[in-house]
């Protein structure tokens, strides 16, 4: 009788005491939600998606609803990465969950410049790791262009790699033709870890006024509604790369996070689910365990690309 | 930041129950709902919302925002009174006395009703009276003069209006089709208030956009210092997402370009001065 | 006081009395739909994808719900060309409503018959017009391969367009980088129309046997949930081409056809919303006309494209 | 081709109203739901089932098979008889009576029952009974003897017993852990029933796939007439989607490779004899 199965994962050379982050801009800083639950539960925390200079943003509406999903276009407003040191950081020094910085840049210099400044402070500020965004679908110049491009992808990870011995996971924009090319090229430049999916590009208008309900135009879907994509995706991936794959897209409960291991995920993010729900990740985590117990399963690990086909 | 810390540590996920609900206006529908809910109630001031899950399931799946209408501390008690406008709040109108609704809250900074000010003048337009009334019982119970307006198209939309007399404020309300005493925009009539000199030392509203501009005018006008209540369209409710943003000036920060930033409505707000809104849009 | 505003749109030179058409492989081959809805009233009918040679599909389950979409892997199960035009086609002949064929290939050559041998028959058997299935997700060596490469793209569509003088509406898959390039490709090889968009690629997992929920593995995502990233490359495509856009993806009432129109649609496709509700169609065009009066537009044609940004 | 236009052509939307609910068994909760469609009771048959739209929106999306489980045409009733699995027979069973349900139907080709058949043997596993009350008053109507043999897991989840008995039909039971009449498996008690020289024309059978192909083999080697009811995932219920099949030999073409075709369980079945059935999986 397993009644205690192990949870631990290890993710390009960092310890989780279990599989379950929180995906970067649906968490904040991670202080916000300290009222709801104890950040020393999670595996791991992905922070809001940061750059160089302080960002403002794209103006309102920046989030709207749409069928088991939502659009989002907020514009990678961030404080950039002198405050996140500073002030975001210095908070999170009393938890013991790896923290995990989100980078995004308009150029691959602006990439390296904020890469080369966390691996400073990596140690002082305890800097388990970089997700590099290269992803994010809401800055013109930035993201997509990257994401998007086996060989772009190649270039940016792989200058970030020459200048940082940080754990390197690379975040996959799902808006492509060939997802394995990318996590290909992502893995030869030499990523640590490959996680996926970012948001769906998509758009919604109101038909009263004839406009678009984001001001941007468009943004980027979430939510249950992209799961099925993001879990085609996870396959795919998993059948391409030898290192591990973290699964992300409308991870609502652990049946959901479950789903994804079972499709080659070592790890899974929790996104849209901590804005409908703070408790979420705790409840992922727990949903897990239970799951493991009951099918007499005593490591996580062994579920990872189960699949029977 | 710590002043920020503290509001969010105050915010608390619970289950409340319905113990009250009316339909107080019908088409568009407007109800009245009682919650019991101690935690919130003890810790809720005027200006603040709760962030409510009104499906179960996905759908819809984000919560929605809702200003905290009363507030009965002894009793352990809030009022919401919400207009139904879409599937969310359809939802919430359909649940039953004994329900339970799982809610955040209470959320946002509030109304600052400074000591030193003697008389409030609260203007209300539309269901924008919802955040107000507690506002308005908190003013007097500071022993505070308050007048209230309230705007709304005709005589069969006008809320809470005995409510408020009840609390003891002098109650004034203007109707766009003069159905119902003073005929025009509430915002004409504030100015007309204005002119009669009675001066107030603060000015508390919410309500549609246009009208919030216009106070603000007559606000800057008479110096009268002008807290508003906005609205925004809302992902978490608790400050992570930055979803629900509105434009304030940046003072003193002479040398940057832009002269606003993007402030979140749940947490930085929803109160915020007239005068640090950017209203051009 | 407009109280009967002008529904009628022409497409690839087909005049359709409305611009509501039904989607391919949500429809049957028309008559399953005649208990329950009069035909005449369609703008037009996209029958089940045709194949040269009869098509025996994918193993079951094919269908399986998701949250608020579906993932279908029927394998273009299908009757063959020929079986089409004997009886299928024959019990359409009494019904005045455009019948538009859906055709897939697996190769050139395959695409050129079915072609070919419509246009022999587009008199006698009164064939609108063709849409080419560039697109279908499910069936692996066919639809995907070409639809996700502008060259390929361009020379399938150039080849038909050698041998038909039948208009052609060419269907174009979401699962790309850039639908723009595609769209572009498909009208320089001389499209007619463009429709958009066929199913994202998805999967679901049953954790309880960690199979796949489709037996084919991965199947095509309709419904509500692809509903903004439909809408999204139809405006993008908006931008690129000249030829009329088909609006596709999560179309269940007359407000969702209308976000499409307003996005720069000249037509929609109803497809999911048929499995649901066999009325949906008419619906949507009584919706729209509903629309049109209280907006006071007289003419449908005027909403195509009017957003404002 | 002129057959299945006729079926399709008896297909109708509509709605329902709900004039009786009853829990029958609980965990696993098993309802038994009366709807006044007098409409759909004229034209049904047993064997045939109804599409219901369990949501209003789109949680789920798509619509449920039930079984038809009893017909009354004078009074213009059908029953359905439904286990509680998922999201959408959890909500059919919150459904009042009252409610209106949006259905299509009757569905499907039906059992088809030989005018010159005297005996008939009717097998049902768990839920799989549901079409077969229907199908016993049909046979019992036109004046067959009729057996039925339920299987079950335990006393508690054997179903419908009393109500075949009442419509005349003489009724064994089979429990897998024997805590109701004969231990084992229905299949065996089928076995047994035939070696005791009970031999009927026709057999008919509903419930779980390794059941119905025992029951295959067993109706072979006797050489009894056997159709079945099958099941599967379903999106249109009405032909057009293709979403629905199972594997049917194709008789007669030998030229070709494969030996089976795909058929669509809804409107090419649900009822198939058991000879044309690939088992194989
Ligand atoms: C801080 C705050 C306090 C609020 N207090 C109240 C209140 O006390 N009573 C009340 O009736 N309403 C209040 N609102 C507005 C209320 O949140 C929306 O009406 C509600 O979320 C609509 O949800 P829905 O699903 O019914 O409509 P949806 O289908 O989501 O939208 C229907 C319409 O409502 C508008 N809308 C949706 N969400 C918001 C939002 N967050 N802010 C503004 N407009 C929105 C949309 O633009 C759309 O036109 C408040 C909003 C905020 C931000
Ligand atoms: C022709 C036909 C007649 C049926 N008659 C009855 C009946 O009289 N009484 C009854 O209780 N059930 C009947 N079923 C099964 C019933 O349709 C499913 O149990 C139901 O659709 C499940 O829906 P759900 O949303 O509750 O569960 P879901 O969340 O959709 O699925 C839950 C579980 O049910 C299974 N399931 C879902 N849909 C089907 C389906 N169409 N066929 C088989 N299994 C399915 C899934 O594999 C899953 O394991 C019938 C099915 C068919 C095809
Ligand atoms: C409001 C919001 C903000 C986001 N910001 C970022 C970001 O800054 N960087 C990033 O890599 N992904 C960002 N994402 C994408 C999520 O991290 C996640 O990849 C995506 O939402 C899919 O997961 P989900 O369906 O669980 O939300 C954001 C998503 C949302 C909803
Ligand atoms: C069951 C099913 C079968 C389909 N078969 C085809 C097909 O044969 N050819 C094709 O081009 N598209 C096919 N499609 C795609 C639809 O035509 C449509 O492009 C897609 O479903 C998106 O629209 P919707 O969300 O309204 O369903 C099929 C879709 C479904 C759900
Ligand atoms: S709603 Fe998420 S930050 Fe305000
Ligand atoms: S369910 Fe659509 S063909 Fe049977």
């Amino acid at each position: 009788m397993i009644d205690k199965p192990n949870l631990e994962v290890e993710i390009a050379g960092i310890k989780l005491k279990n599989p379950v982050m929180t995906a970067s801009g649906t968490f904040g800083y991670g202080e916000e939600f300290s009222p709801f639950i104890d950040l020393d539960k999670l595996g791991a925390m992905v922070l809001k998606g940061i750059t160089l200079n302080p960002k403002m943003g794209n103006p309102p509406p920046r989030v709207i609803e749409t069928p088991s999903g939502m659009l989002n276009a907020i514009g990678l407003q961030n404080v950039g990465v002198e405050a996140l040191i500073k002030e975001k950081l210095s908070q999170l020094q009393k938890y013991h969950t790896p923290v995990i910085i989100n980078i995004s840049g308009d150029t691959i210099d602006e990439y390296i410049k904020i890469a080369k400044r966390l691996d400073e402070v990596s140690e002082s500020k305890k800097i388990a790791g970089l997700e590099i965004n290269i992803s994010c679908p809401n800055v013109k110049k930035g993201g997509m262009l990257w994401g998007t491009n086996a060989r772009s992808t190649y270039k940016v990870v792989n200058q970030i790699r020459k200048i940082t011995k940080l754990p390197l996971i690379v975040k996959l924009s799902p808006n492509v033709t060939d997802i394995k090319e990318i996590a290909h090229s992502a893995e030869e430049a030499g990523a640590d870890a490959i996680s996926l999916i970012n948001t769906l590009a998509g758009m919604a208008i109101d038909i009263n006024s004839a406009r678009p309900k984001l001001a941007n135009i468009h943004g980027g879907l979430s939510g249950p509604a992209v799961k099925p994509v993001a879990l085609w995706m996870v396959w795919q991936v998993y059948q391409t790369v030898k290192i591990p794959i973290i699964g992300i897209g409308g991870i609502m409960k652990a049946e959901d996070a479950i789903e994804f291991i079972i499709a080659g995920a070592r790890a899974v993010q929790v996104g849209t689910a901590n804005l409908v729900n703070p408790e979420a990740p705790i409840e992922v985590i727990e949903g897990i365990k239970e799951y493991l117990a009951e099918k007499q399963i005593d490591d996580i690990n062994k579920l990872t690309g189960s699949l029977i086909i | 930041m710590a002043n920020k810390r503290k509001k969010v540590r105050l915010v608390l996920k619970t289950k409340v129950k319905i113990f009250f609900k009316e339909k107080i206006v019908s088409d568009p529908d407007i109800y009245l709902m009682g919650l019991s809910a101690s935690l919130i109630a003890n810790e809720a001031k005027p200006g603040q919302f709760i962030h409510i899950k009104c499906s179960k399931d996905n759908y819809p799946l984000l919560r929605r925002p809702l200003s905290i209408h009363r507030i009965d501390k002894e009793k352990g008690e809030i009022y919401i009174l919400f207009q139904v406008v879409g599937e969310g709040t359809k939802l919430l109108a359909q649940k039953e006395v004994g329900d339970n609704l799982d809610v955040l809250g209470p959320i946002g900074n509030g109304f600052n009703i400074y000591p030193e000010s003697k008389k409030i003048m609260i203007v209300g337009g539309g269901i924008g009276v919802a955040p107000l009334l507690a506002l308005c019982e908190g003013s007097i119970r500071q022993e505070k003069e308050v007048r209230v307006l309230i705007g709304a198209l005709k005589k069969e939309l006008v809320i809470e209006e005995e409510n408020f007399r009840n609390l003891g404020a002098k109650v004034d309300v203007a109707t766009d089709d003069g159905s119902y005493q003073y005929k025009g925009l509430v915002t004409d009539l504030l100015e007309r208030v204005i002119k009669e000199g009675w001066l107030a030392d603060q000015i508390f509203a919410c309500g549609p956009k246009p009208m919030l501009k216009k106070i603000n005018e007559i606000a800057l006008k008479a110096n009268i210092d002008y807290q508003v209540s906005l609205e925004e369209r809302m992902g978490c409710g608790i400050g992570a997402c930055l979803g629900c943003v509105c434009k304030i000036k940046t003072k003193g920060k002479k040398e940057e370009k832009v002269k606003y930033e993007y402030k979140r409505v749940c947490v930085d707000g929803p109160i915020f001065e007239g005068s640090e809104v950017v209203w051009d849009d």
